[in-house]
């Protein structure tokens, strides 16, 4: 059975999208690329360093991946199109993941800009995937302003933390009419398969790949609760009960 | 001839964006070029003639999540 | 790089056991082993039905994969003995995972007359895995009881709760030196992979298994979870933070 | 020691809030305020009922009692400030509780439309108190705005869960420079101890005690809550610790 | 209406007990239990101490506030019989807490030694309230075995992380005939209020307390909480909803 | 005359905003009215004269959250 | 013959308990037997004689988790 | 004479149990004591004799949870 994610006109097969942050070494990349399967992974843009080492980050994104460039350092919705200008000129492609933050100790999105950038981003073109604060009118409103996905995040960004924001999210995957991919927070497996298993279309993985002992392991790691979690939806898991249900006959042994 | 890139001021004698990307040490392929807040398609940089004061951003791909 | 379970004298690649209670047809057992790669499965025993189908279980078992019969119906230790002697006449071999409830709720293992089964049946030669209340102390004591695993319940059986006992699993983990089998309570494929994450060395699930739309498709999932959860305990996976942590750079776009 | 709230340029003494919907009958406001001791209470504004009973609601409050109306019905705005404005012709004071809900099945505030009200009923001299989505972004925006506190819900309205966006709350507590007064969920003592034991400067508190058995001993019950935690917020709790500290002392009793 | 707490022959107004360890001074004891009202405190019996300062901590304690030696230090039943007897010579009563333990990380109880314990006091005529690892079938043993109350624990010792056995104590409080007290790990007045509106009939505060900043003002926190958490059992508090429901008219302001 | 009072057409013998409240059956106290969308101050109502067409509202407190 | 299987009586002209397990519709290979409270290993199902008013067992492996 | 107090050699010239907890500064209201592992009655802390070697506990009541 084929069970695809569509963002803009393209499918993918994976629910895993990976980062480029924060990785000790760029070689790690192509490795943790191959062993999730990931098929779409994000990027920042940055003014050149004149000074440090010359490595295109592009060299080690095989081609078949889509490029998810990010407005990471924009404060307002005006800085947020220039940057994905930018990034479109640079051969990028037309996706773009919105992130205008203000707020630099918690790193929280500012909803209200981004509902603006979107709206400018989805006229001029892009493949807009907002990254928000988890407000179930926001994801509303960044949808009638033409988001092609919304990304809630879990808990700040880099925390580690999982789902804190559960309920929020779980409201905005009822509501939705576009793919919801839960961004920022995820840390460990079973936050991801939680998310899946709650009915997100995606989630999006990056520190606690890049910053475990083994990149590639735990990719796979991840990338293997993503689809767990993602069957368990499809299958429609069984509720929870109150009391205790025998999985062995209940009665004494000789009655 | 003096320009402004990415905010310092660059004594060069390029004439081309393209020439002065190079003389940077960056490969063309790798970087997007604003000139006075208007970006240069790729296909532009060689074409595309400082002058002076010129105001320049040059950036590039990097990690990020 | 090989990371088996080791129970008795026996090697397990798979750290997912399952069970055979509960299926709608006796006929998805052999999909649910194939797609989950488990090699233990329970069984129970009772007396024959003259009157029913006897169809006979074992069949629908390969013999690469382990039985582990149990106890259950058993009120006593004295009788968790005599159904493990008559398990073992069946030809089930030496495995056995105790049982004995008196709680017809809740379904709660009696810890006490466990430990006397546990050590009665050590001494008669059995692989003892007993299925227990989640108390740190009692896992002590089923261990010198010759305990060759101990079960923890997640929450009731069948409940498909989760890790309601999450923190006294977590002592019992560090305490123990046999294997912990987190048994009872796991519904979702978040929850066998939270289990694995905290350093279980295996789980045990079978209600949201048999009990799903698609048992085999279930099975797989879980079976992916917990290779995911294994997989970042082995990496150590990154600690929880307090606050956010960038994965962009944290300048401005042009600072 | 004193310890008020101060919300526009009143001090009031208790911090917990009541509310006047769904009481089964008016008759229990009274009882509620007394036995609560709440010095702030919300109503609505609708249509007059010309086939209803025409029971004044205002005579059931003490003058003593400031009130808080709400735009409860508002889908804009505008709506917003044309309901604000009837009722302070109504005779109500300058308080305003400001509520602008689209979504009609979890009744999530709209942020953006709060924020413009906030803005132009600040203007127009008002106490401005929204009733907020929990977002820490939006929080600071109404503060902007000119909002005299804000008001981050628990979990949606009458659902009684208690504080399920708590980790967005303390973000906003910690940013915030006026007061937070956390609004809709809050269904049992406890909830409301444990928002005030974050930091939060009051709750405010209606179906839980409209809808209970004994409404005034349901008052009484989260009032003292509310005093519990806030005095446990003044002392500054003992921090969680990861092992056990012996109450008594560690040795053996005759080491 | 009255409500009393009745253990043994005696009935108690205050369902606080609260605990005379880890105090900075004894000085604090006179006035944490004017304020909390406790009306029955915990002691430990050690060797004296022949170079240290000699107070008798019984001074500190009003006559009318029931005596609860505990048996703390104990590795066995042998031993905690020992102490009890021990307490009951110096004067205390016949009331004694069974502490038996012998994991000194985590300081959980022993539960097989505490029903031996149990048992042999009660024949002596102790009135028996055995601290305990919070498992349902155990907890009946000790009941058997002739305790007063059970007292299982939330969180181990002095952790200040609440209720995480949560859901074990649901169980034990539904089966229980005696009744039941929460012991250790109890931090913030919400997660007194939270054990006693899951129906607790007590519960005992020592490290909180003892600890903070403040103990006879933290001491009335948590005796409101206990108060509030009680009085919502009482009133039977209305059920958690899935979905919103709302206070105020759910029509538009003019619909 | 007839008014249209909360979007129901009425037909009214009376000349005041102040009788039209009272003829339905509320005290003046604890009622607000809005006429042809602007709100009637209280000290307004027995001035407020009523014109044929004219569209009023009527709220009044109830209970809410 | 009577017997007590599984508690109830039967009347039976089998003179091995392999003889009993068939009778009853059931493979010997699938259950396990206890006579007088004595489990019979599979080997001796051949060899155990049944006599009058044994108490026999017969049970065999169910679904159980 | 020699005994063991809370398992330490003393030497004492007390005569009974009641003055060497005098002696030892504590009141003999607030200690408990042990002789020989049985415990000796408040009422009887004047009338019990010492003896050389004997081993005494005594204990008191402290801070506990």
């Amino acid at each position: 059975m084929e069970d695809f994610l569509r963002i803009g006109n393209i499918r993918f097969s994976s629910r895993l999208l990976t980062g480029t942050g924060k990785f000790s070494s760029l070689d790690h990349i192509p490795q943790v690329l191959e062993k999730s399967g990931s098929e779409m992974i994000t990027v920042a843009l940055r003014r050149v360093d004149r000074h440090g080492k010359n490595r295109n980050i592009l060299e080690y994104i095989p081609e078949t991946v889509t490029l998810l460039p990010n407005t990471s350092g924009a404060r307002s919705a005006q800085e947020a199109v220039r940057i994905a200008e930018l990034a479109r000129a640079g051969g990028c492609g037309d996706f773009i993941k919105i992130e205008v933050i203000r707020d630099m100790k918690y790193l929280m999105p500012d909803n209200a800009e981004t509902v603006k950038a979107t709206r400018m981003l989805a006229e001029r073109g892009f493949i807009v995937l907002p990254y928000m604060t988890p407000d179930p009118s926001a994801a509303q409103q960044l949808e009638q302003a033409g988001a092609a996905a919304v990304m809630p995040l879990g808990s700040p960004i880099g925390s580690n933390r999982g789902l804190e924001t559960k309920e929020m999210i779980r409201i905005i995957i009822e509501m939705s009419h576009v793919p919801v991919i839960v961004d920022a927070g995820i840390g460990r497996p079973s936050h991801a398969a939680m998310a899946m298993e709650m009915g997100a279309d995606a989630v999006l993985v990056n520190t606690a790949i890049a910053t475990s002992g083994d990149p590639a392991a735990m990719a796979e790691a991840f990338s293997l609760a993503v689809r767990a979690g993602r069957n368990a939806f499809l299958q429609s898991m069984p509720a929870k009960l109150a009391n205790a249900s025998a999985s062995s006959p209940l009665t004494g042994f000789l009655d | 001839m003096e320009l402004f890139v990415n905010g310092e001021s660059v004594k060069t004698e390029c004439s081309t964006i393209e020439q002065l990307i190079s003389s940077l040490g960056f490969s063309p392929d790798s970087v997007v070029a604003e000139v006075n807040l208007k970006i240069v398609k790729k296909e532009n940089l060689a074409g595309t003639r400082l002058k002076e004061g010129d105001r320049i951003e040059l950036v590039n791909f990097v990690g990020g999540g």
